[in-house]
């Protein structure tokens, strides 16, 4: 038996009113003032970042929104037998190819008979977007019994009228400090007044690939393109970077060549991404002979770029999984891989699926990278297949941004916000899984 | 066996510390105590005893406001130290738990050293303002749980790679290091060794001169050996509560007898 | 096609010959598994490995070879006159073939020997892709079936089985190394012939970088230093603002989602703050630019400091923001994880809440906080468009944040979207920056191991 | 693989009116329309000179003239034959916010302004002015703040060239104090580092917000975004000319440059569509005085120079230079 | 007091399990086990005794490989189990750890539901391939374990939600689930209350027909009740083995005598 034979117990245990002594009270309400301070430090940090994303949120929609809305203009068209098949073959090939512009030009010569000089009927027809003998041809092409009629249809507006009826191009300054010039004003306001001008809600937005034409211009090619994308890059980031995660913080024995692949993962993390670009174009383009601008190789590019952040966020989460419940499911005859499969990667899945959000979230609205590999493009048509041309949201937000035109601004805006909408969509599901997965013991 | 008690009988009448009246507890719509009347005398050794289950630990969490931090977690009824009330707006949670320690079922030692493990309390309390101080208070609880001895060489050392005894006397010297006035023990000794066990026995009996100590046990050996009275529990109510004593030579309830004699009797 | 069905054939092999493996190796020991050598999951495992693995590789081998090893039998079979050109004559000559073999219009008038070898290349094509499903098909059920045959109690199953996912899992952490050989490989032959052109020493220790170098031969220079310097520190600069924004917000936020707020709360915060990580770095660069600059400089203006429009301090505010998610989200969820009786032991001695989470919580969750921050000055080192746009590309060495500087990151992506040239030291000094942030950065991540692993401490 | 689809590379300055064209092109639904990207001049005939095959592309477009040291890497890599069209001209302008006073600058100016070193009392000194009055008293007084692309940049190439050289000329006591040819060369080309020159990236929507945001300041950028910001811009005349469509066109005003599309003549034929796409480039509806590249802010040539585009883009007459 | 021991004396001759020869054990350079040797009977209960710190758990662990675990743990010296070398070739540590199944000293249920625990084994091992069958396995252990009565109707709750000797024999039932030929137990009843200790004890009792059976204990009781070879440890040393009633009535070595009288004499 240990003796503890010490006289000088009660040296070290005080009077045993010490914590109701004035000193300790005193104390007592400092420590619960900086326990207030450190709540409200937490409120805060909350506060300042929400308030960051409703500024930033605020200022995106508030420049958006008007996108989703497109000026239009009715008329009044003549589909002319003589001019559009003058065969009366009504073969496709011949209806694509004829002069609607013309037919147009035509229609807006009745409605403003004042104009007849060159240069007025010219600047009248910029009322209209150059895709409207388009949308004329797509009319006829889908019923070819509208040759011979005449009917009252809403054409696309051009973006400077758009801008004007949006009130972006502001009236009331000199005429050659704005895009639309009193003909087009004038003109505006008379089919405004004979209600042959709105806006309505803008499909094209939606349905549309890019163009150089911001009422033409859509996301749709981006958006297909993004998902091809971050398609490959998730099939390939998650599991590799799971597995690998999973390889060094369960498997692998603590060597130099360990602690070598550890720092070297986190060293990527710190590689400018446009570096993976220049990878992408040296091993996967011009070794391997992929196909430039397309998703597989950005996803490729994109995987090895968030590779990194899950395999640090995945190792992190398994870190904090206890070895007791390691050595639980050992005891019973549970293989390594079965302990990790069964219990380990469960627990530790919030964290994981946290790491996968960010990454992912990283590679949504990445372009630096996908600029060395083509995928920073003019791309008309909606890809097909992994490997046609395609561009991203991030890159379509870029180049939008980048062009002259007026109504590209608000047009980027609203990019923006559907990137973002599927940024929330992509949480939206990990917090459920989240949720499914976490429990505190 | 028979209950090999080696603890005073029949105590005078003491000052009451703690009180319970009707304490109710309830984890969401389940319910662990079934309003529990009980008085804790000051200066006194008082064990909990019963089944597994049977709400010990979570009556003994009632005492210090630890069932706070568990979610779903209800108390009713009325608890009181020194006469206020414990759920009551004057008592402050940080206070009373200083004034009412713990030590756990399993052993918990912080993440830190051996040192800044024994340290922490203190340190939080400003009980110490020097070096010498700190480092004073921390020999002497060590020396206290019967640590000291093993750990003085390494100090500096993280307390998780003890044993799980080390552990468990580590997590004692922690709790006696603030010197509260009461000590609540959830089966302390349950990962202890015999020779340990013994220590904290003593060390508990010596403690009370001072202190109230609650302790839960599922060892009646220890029960009756440190206690002076002795509560047993079934099933979230408190059957009885009684001089260690009489309860184990002459227990009142039948549940209480069956529960003590068991197969040891 | 065919290819597509040969992976479904072998997924079902897989299957299939799980489960005859598991109930072999059951039924070899009459049910009682303590007899067998490993569990019997593991003998699924075996069977369905051998079905699937060596078809799965010669599906891969083929996918990879096909079009490489039909254009040269097509190539071989065509006349001479065709394919005895250079090698620019071939590339041609296989554009024609494709675009044949895939029904284009080339518009104009193809030689029939190339039509012919275009359909050639489509019958070869089809004949392999046939050849490939029946082959692997057959190997898929004979791996099957051997596998099968081998089960006995004996047999390591579990050894043979980890074997193979281990090599997969470290096949998985290899391709870390080899993105870092992909990506030294792709800079150090430019950088290379950088620090021909540029004295290394100037490079690393120049106090001055302005690479206005002439593209031009029939243009005239201007000064050409390339002192990396001012970038690493206006990278340091940056760095440093955005994490003194990044981690205290963050990991308030993660202690505050974590400890304080409700369950419900909690899951309605997280991921929206994770969507400041997704928002594209143009939109911070235009509120960093249009927003945050003026603003900062009005303050300056107001309080009489000299504020430079393009200042760090904008360019720094806005990116720790944006890296705020890599710091609260990680964090989150490692102080989620620390144990609760950890935190009881704390409040036992009458510690408040928050002395609880300085004092234990904390240092619990360390290895992975660290891990979040590390993370997180790794995405502010990388980001480039922010800085880009908000503060400038001008090269000054400072440590006022209210000056403009620009970062290493920054500088590559301009020198590289930019006008460029081949052998112009101006283009190759993107590789040799490159290089040289990579080999910074390893070291600073080595020193980091060095001290995370010094002060790890385990707990349970 | 086989390509059916044409690829364009290089310039963000041709970017926009190579890609208006491209989607014309597709609109006539005989072709695919074609992928144009946007690497910039120097990263665009690095990749165009990359070799020939579907894996290369086949147009390159250029904000500047080709080089001789590009053309021979063409060569070495088998690009031997390229068709060069000059497409039209890009004005450089220096505008300011509408809220700021408007002023005018000769081009000696703005050297004195954003220059290096400058002659003070028969010496090159370090620039010293602040404020755009020390220059010349009649200009306003702000501080010198000129927003503009940075050296990597096409734009800063020309802008080096036109206005900084040209400006360089115009000040006398330069050749006076520096003979050497080289040595006023670089003098007249370096722009000075201290924060009075900002390198704003390449985004030139960027500088106009940022001119709206900062009146005093002056920013550098290509015509097209002056034309679409005319409500909000007001651009300065340099040596007296106005930044106009026509006075651009006819080559008066002085900062102005050539845009060109190179075209590689062995993929003609073997990539669908290359001849009608630059048959549609160098039409009259598209890079004329009112078409539709005019409307995307492209100055369009002269007739003479023009038709000669035109004749180029029918033989497709390989560049010697 | 003395050791009140129920359990047989001077058993026959028996078939031995595990044999551990010269087993020695380092953490990193610190050396735990200093050269053991020591038989384990079959169908046989050896308790393992000595104070904290001995390396009874540390030589538990290494009669199934669960040392294999610990990033520096090395093991030197032979252990065999039915003559097969452990740490040799043929022997698969995961099935090893299948025939030798472990409780710990902490209770660590997974955080599952309580059935999902017990039937977590069984399944992994392919025991039972139908819903009946496993829920019959699942009801068999945790009534051998005494826990059936207490969680029958909250089988989908989860296992961490159970109080500290509930969780605890939960870890047995699970361990049982798998049915192994040995069991070892790291101080198995340290969380349990009597009844529940004397129902685990019974069950070892039971389990001895049929299985082998290792058991770290602090208490000499339980030791002296439930086992019928006693082996002693003190600091790193295997100090003596014997019959149980032979250690406790007439221990040879001075450093047992002293442990196992120390105040209980
Ligand atoms: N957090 C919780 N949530 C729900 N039920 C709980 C919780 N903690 C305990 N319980 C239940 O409350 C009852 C009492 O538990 P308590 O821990 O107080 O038992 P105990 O007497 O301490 O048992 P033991 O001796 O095994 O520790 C038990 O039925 C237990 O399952
Ligand atoms: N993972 C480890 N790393 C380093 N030392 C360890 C480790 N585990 C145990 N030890 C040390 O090895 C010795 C034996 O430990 P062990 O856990 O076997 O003791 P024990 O006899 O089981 O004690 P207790 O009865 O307290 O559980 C102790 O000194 C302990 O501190
Ligand atoms: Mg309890
Ligand atoms: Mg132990
Ligand atoms: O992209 P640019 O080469 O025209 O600057």
């Amino acid at each position: 038996m240990t003796e503890l034979a010490d006289p000088d117990v009660r040296a070290v245990s005080p009077a045993r009113s010490r914590y109701q002594s004035d000193e300790f009270v005193a104390r007592l309400r400092r420590r619960y003032a900086a326990e207030q301070r450190f709540k409200y430090a937490g409120m805060a940090a909350i506060g300042l970042a929400s308030l960051m994303l409703v500024v930033l949120l605020g200022s995106i929609i508030s420049q958006g929104y008007t996108a989703f809305q497109q000026t239009s203009i009715a008329l009044d068209i003549t589909f002319d037998a003589a001019e559009i098949d003058p065969q009366g073959t009504r073969n496709p090939e011949v209806l694509a190819q004829a002069n609607y512009a013309k037919l147009i030009r035509d229609s807006l010569g009745t409605v403003f008979p004042e104009a007849t000089s060159r240069a007025d009927r010219r600047t009248l027809s910029d009322l209209l977007s150059s895709g409207a003998p388009f949308e004329l041809a797509m009319m006829v092409r889908d019923d070819p019994s509208l040759v011979g009629t005449t009917k009252r249809v809403w054409l696309t507006a051009s973006d400077d009228v758009d801008q004007f009826m949006k009130g972006f191009i502001p009236r009331n300054v000199a005429e050659t400090e704005r895009r639309v010039n009193d003909v087009q004003v004038a003109a505006i306001d008379r089919l405004a007044s004979k209600d042959s001008i709105e806006k309505s809600f803008n499909t094209t937005l939606f349905t549309a690939g890019d163009s150089r034409e911001p009422e033409l211009a859509g996301i749709w090619g981006a958006i297909v393109g993004s998902f091809m994308t971050l398609a490959i890059t998730m099939a390939l980031a998650v599991p590799i970077g799971v597995s690998a995660a999973i390889y060094l913080e369960e498997f692998a024995p603590k060597r130099w060549w360990t602690d070598l692949i550890e720092v070297n993962i986190n060293n990527l993390a710190a590689v400018p991404s446009i570096v993976f670009g220049l990878l992408g174009l040296a091993v996967f383009l011009n070794f391997f002979g992929m196909p430039r601008s397309a998703p597989v190789v950005g996803g490729v590019v994109l995987a090895l770029m968030t590779l990194p952040i899950i395999i640090i966020a995945t190792r992190a989460a398994l870190k904090a999984v206890p070895p007791s419940i390691r050595e639980a499911a050992l005891g019973i005859g549970a293989s390594p891989l079965q302990t990790v499969l069964h219990h380990v990667l469960p627990l530790a899945m919030p964290g994981i699926l946290t790491g996968t959000i960010i990454g992912m979230a990283h590679a949504l609205g990445e372009t630096a990278p996908l600029l060395m590999i083509g995928m920073v493009a003019f791309i008309v048509d909606i890809p097909g297949g992994f490997t046609d041309s395609a561009t991203v949201l991030p890159v379509q937000i870029y180049m939008w941004a980048d062009s002259p035109e007026r109504a590209f601004t608000e047009r980027t805006s609203a990019a923006i916000m559907i990137l973002l909408g599927f940024l929330v969509l992509m949480n939206g599901l990990a917090v459920f899984l989240r949720k499914k997965f976490e429990r505190r013991w | 066996m028979g209950a090999t008690m080696n603890a005073p009988s029949a105590l005078p009448a003491v000052p009451v510390k703690m009180q319970a009246r009707d304490v109710k507890v309830f984890y969401g719509a389940k319910q662990a105590l079934k309003g529990i009347n009980l008085d804790i005398q000051e200066n006194r050794v008082m064990a909990l005893i019963g089944p597994s289950g049977c709400g010990k630990s979570t009556f003994l969490r009632c005492l210090n406001r630890m069932n706070d931090t568990i979610e779903n977690c209800r108390v009713e009824g009325r608890l009181t130290i020194d006469g206020d009330d414990i759920y009551g707006r004057d008592i402050d949670p940080v206070q009373l738990r200083a004034r009412v320690g713990m030590v756990f079922q399993k052993p918990n030692p912080f993440p830190k050293s051996i040192y800044d493990n024994i340290a922490y309390g203190p340190r939080i309390h400003g009980m110490a303002s020097h070096r010498d101080e700190m480092d004073e208070v921390v020999q002497k609880s060590l020396q206290r749980a019967g640590l000291w001895n093993e750990v003085k060489d390494r100090l500096r050392e993280p307390g998780t790679g003890l044993s799980g005894g080390q552990q468990q006397r580590l997590c004692i010297a922690r709790a006696i290091a603030v010197s509260p006035d009461v000590i609540l023990m959830d089966e302390p000794c349950s990962a202890l060794d015999p020779i340990a066990t013994a220590h904290i026995e003593e060390l508990i009996d010596e403690l009370r001169e001072n202190y109230t100590i609650v302790i839960v046990t599922h060892n009646m050996q220890q029960a009756a050996r440190v206690s002076q009275k002795t509560a047993f529990f079934h099933l979230g109510d408190m059957v009885e509560c009684d001089d260690t004593e009489e309860i184990f030579t002459n227990p009142r309830d039948e549940r209480t007898q069956g529960y003590i004699t068991g197969r040891y009797g | 096609m065919q290819l597509t069905v040969l992976l479904v054939v072998l997924a079902v092999l897989a299957v299939v010959g799980y489960h005859l493996g598991r109930s072999r190796a059951a039924n070899a020991v009459g049910g009682r598994i303590v007899q067998l050598h490993s569990v019997p999951a593991y003998y699924g495992a075996y069977v369905a490995l051998w079905a699937g693995l060596p078809a799965f590789l010669l599906f891969v081998a083929w996918g990879v070879s096909e079009g490489w090893l039909v254009m040269q039998m097509v190539l071989a079979g065509l006349p001479d006159r065709l394919t005895s050109v250079d090698a620019q004559g071939i590339a041609l000559l296989k554009a024609d073939l494709l675009n044949l073999a895939h029904g284009l219009n080339t518009g104009r008038q193809p030689d029939p020997a190339v039509v012919a070898g275009a359909e050639h290349y489509n019958a070869l094509r089809q004949l392999g892709d046939w050849a490939v499903l029946g082959f692997g098909s057959a190997l898929a059920v004979a791996g099957l079936w051997y596998a099968r045959e081998r089960i006995s109690p004996r047999m390591r199953a579990r050894n043979q089985v980890e074997r193979v996912i281990n090599i997969v899992l470290i096949g998985c952490s290899l391709v870390a190394i080899l993105t870092t050989v992909g990506i030294v490989l792709s800079l150090v032959f430019e950088a290379a012939r950088f620090f021909m052109a540029v004295n290394p020493l100037e490079f690393l220790f120049g106090l001055h970088w302005s690479p206005q170098m002439a593209i031009r031969a029939d243009q005239v220079g201007s000064s050409g230093s390339f002192g990396a310097v001012p970038l690493f520190a206006g990278t340091l600069l940056i760095t440093v603002i955005a994490m003194l924004v990044a981690v205290p917000v963050g990991l308030m936020a993660a202690i505050f989602m974590s400890e304080y707020a409700t369950p419900r709360m909690r899951t309605a915060l997280k991921p929206i703050l994770e969507v400041l990580a997704g928002i594209p770095t143009v939109v911070y660069g235009f509120f960093a630019a249009l927003t945050m600059a003026p603003f900062v400089r009005r303050i300056g203006d107001a309080v009489g400091l000299d504020v430079s429009s393009e200042s760090a301090l904008a360019a720094g505010v806005v990116m720790g923001v944006m890296i705020i998610p890599f710091v609260s989200s990680l964090s989150d969820d490692v102080i989620n994880a620390v144990p609760q009786s950890l935190r009881d032991g704390s409040y036992g001695l009458g510690a408040t809440k928050s002395e609880t989470i300085k004092l234990v919580v904390m240092p619990a969750a360390l290895p992975g906080i660290v891990a979040a921050v590390m993370l997180a000055v790794s995405r502010a080192i990388g980001e480039t468009m922010i800085v880009t746009m908000a503060a400038g590309l001008s090269a000054n060495l400072t440590a006022n944040p209210l000056e403009a500087v620009t970062t290493v990151t920054t500088q590559i992506a301009t020198l590289l979207v930019g006008d460029q040239e081949f052998d112009s030291p101006k283009t190759l000094s993107a590789f040799g920056l490159g290089l040289v942030l990579f080999i910074v950065t390893l070291t600073l991540n080595m020193i980091a191991l060095r001290v995370v692993q010094k002060y790890r401490e385990k707990y349970d | 693989q086989s390509r059916d689809q044409i690829r364009a590379v290089g310039s963000s300055t041709v970017f926009p009116f190579t890609t208006a064209v491209a989607e014309a092109f597709g609109k006539t639904g005989k072709f695919k329309t074609p992928v144009v990207e946007s690497t910039g001049t120097g990263g665009g005939l690095k990749l165009f000179c990359g070799g020939v095959g579907p894996q290369h592309p086949d147009i390159a477009n250029a904000s500047r003239r080709i080089k001789k040291s590009e053309v021979d890497q063409c060569a070495a890599n088998g690009v031997a034959e390229i068709t060069e069209l000059k497409i039209g001209f890009d004005g450089i302008v220096m505008a300011s916010s509408k809220a700021a006073k408007h002023y005018d600058f000769t081009r000696a100016q703005v050297w004195k302004a954003l220059a290096k070193e400058v002659p003070v009392n028969g010496k090159m000194v370090a620039n010293p002015y602040k404020k755009w009055s020390d220059v010349d008293p009649s200009l306003p007084n702000y501080d010198i703040e000129v927003l503009g692309p940075p050296p990597t940049s096409g734009t800063r190439d020309a802008f080096n060239e036109l206005m900084m050289e040209g400006g360089c000329h115009q000040v006398k006591e330069v050749a006076a104090i520096l003979t050497d040819e080289k040595a006023r060369s670089k003098a007249c080309l370096s722009i000075r580092e201290d924060g009075a020159y900002v390198e704003a990236g390449e985004n030139d929507n960027l500088i106009v917000q940022k001119l709206g945001a900062n009146p005093e300041a002056f920013g550098v950028f290509g015509y097209s975004f002056l034309d679409q910001n005319k409500d909000k811009l007001q651009a300065a005349k340099v040596d007296t000319v106005v930044p106009s469509y026509e006075l651009i066109s006819s080559g008066k005003y002085p900062v102005s440059r050539s845009l060109y599309v190179y075209v590689k003549n062995a993929h003609v034929g073997v990539i669908p569509g290359i001849r009608e796409l630059i048959g549609e480039y160098t039409s009259e509806r598209a890079m004329g005085e009112e078409g539709y590249l005019a409307d995307k802010g492209l100055i369009a040539l002269p007739k003479a120079d023009r038709d000669a585009a035109r004749v180029s883009a029918v033989n497709l007459s390989p560049l010697k230079l």
